[in-house]
């Protein structure tokens, strides 16, 4: 399953990248998944996606959950909690 | 309803007689001014500088929009955030709701301002004396959205 | 602060940017516009003529708003309120306060309009199809009024 | 005692004026002597002051009751209840 990773803020400053287009291997089934596979990337990947950490995630620009399913071609973003207005 | 993000500063005048002049059943405008302070957590800031996430804000701001109207009597409504780098005394955000009359613009404002702040992909980074930061989510923001919950 | 009686129209971006323009502590400007309507109790208005009692309103005016001031963290607070004959479409009113927070400036501004509603001496005469008519008082707004009492 | 007595909107219109200069007999204490007085007159005055209708009253441009006592030089309003904003 291929999906794009977007990131903001201070998490797009700490991972270095904007964006990435990425191939998730088979066991990687939900948004919770995901999440575990770019932790054991360690380094700020580990440190930023700590359990407890506060971040926000989005699937086709809707706010989601761990438990969202994905699927081939999906748009999903990382970020920290908001903080517009 | 208007929901724009840009960088560019925006004219009162005009959004807000954009929603009234035309309608002569709006009795009340309920508007909201964000403004860049030069202070936030005790230190100064020289510029704040603000990120989002194009075509996710439009569309989170629109779901906002329609709780609003879904909830109170909204004849219209104008959402403009700005980004991009702002100094102290700028405008950063106008919402302004037009109603029959004064309590649906008021709480219709007032709901899509504490959902703006909780659930729109905005983020401010401050430029203070020690460096450039990202401003920290509060905790007194969650706490207003929740209020609303029904 | 700036209270203000008048007849002319009021240029909104002037009066908001004399409450944030020159002081960095505002963070929140929340205001309200009252316009007239082009129906009223199921009839048509075609002008509204708003009457005042000169010296009580601006007195009746301050003390609303230096008890808002009392009660919230107001940095600044502007009312204009029109008299004479006014068109559907045409504001009437215009109440906006500056805080550093937004809850203060909501709460506030909601409070100087109810207040205003219920205390200050205006009087609304309506043109209708039928001929002229004094607005009656609404109960609703001695509800709305009613809530602020501590 | 000598006070002054003003009227707005619908009174003024149904009194025929918008102020007087009235010296209050000996007896006319409080606000509340004042109005009977006043509906004393009769016609307009009797009906639009009547026990039981809205009207407002205001002493030194300050909103009072009948209960408020009355001095020389008061200035007096009487108006119907305030519909502004």
């Amino acid at each position: 399953m291929n999906v794009t990773l977007l990131y903001f803020a201070r998490l797009r400053e700490q991972f270095g990248t904007a964006s990435e287009a990425a191939t998730l291997p088979a066991e990687v089934k939900t948004l919770g998944d995901l999440v575990a596979w770019l932790r054991a990337r360690g380094g700020h990947w580990a440190t930023e996606l700590a359990e407890g950490r506060a971040f926000r995630l989005a699937v086709n620009q809707d706010m989601a959950d761990p438990a969202t399913a994905l699927k081939d071609g999906d748009e999903v973003a990382i970020f920290p909690p908001v903080t517009g207005g | 309803m208007k929901i724009q993000v840009q960088t560019a500063a925006f004219d009162l005048n005009a959004e807000l007689a954009a929603l009234y002049a035309a309608n002569p059943k709006v009795g009340a405008v309920a508007s909201f001014l964000g403004l860049v302070r030069d202070v936030n957590e005790g230190d100064g800031v020289a510029t704040l500088t603000l990120e989002h996430y194009p075509g996710m804000t439009e569309k989170a701001l629109a779901r906002i929009v329609e709780e609003a109207r879904s909830r109170w009597d909204m004849l219209d409504c104008t959402v403009i955030h700005r980004v991009g780098e702002l100094k102290p005394t700028e405008p950063i955000v106008l919402v302004a709701v037009a109603s029959s009359h004064r309590q649906d613009a008021f709480a219709a404002c007032e709901f899509v301002m504490d959902y703006l702040k909780t659930q729109a992909p905005f983020w401010k980074k401050e430029m203070t004396p020690d460096g450039a930061r990202w401003v920290e989510a509060r905790e007194s923001d969650d706490t207003a959205a929740a209020r609303w919950q029904k």
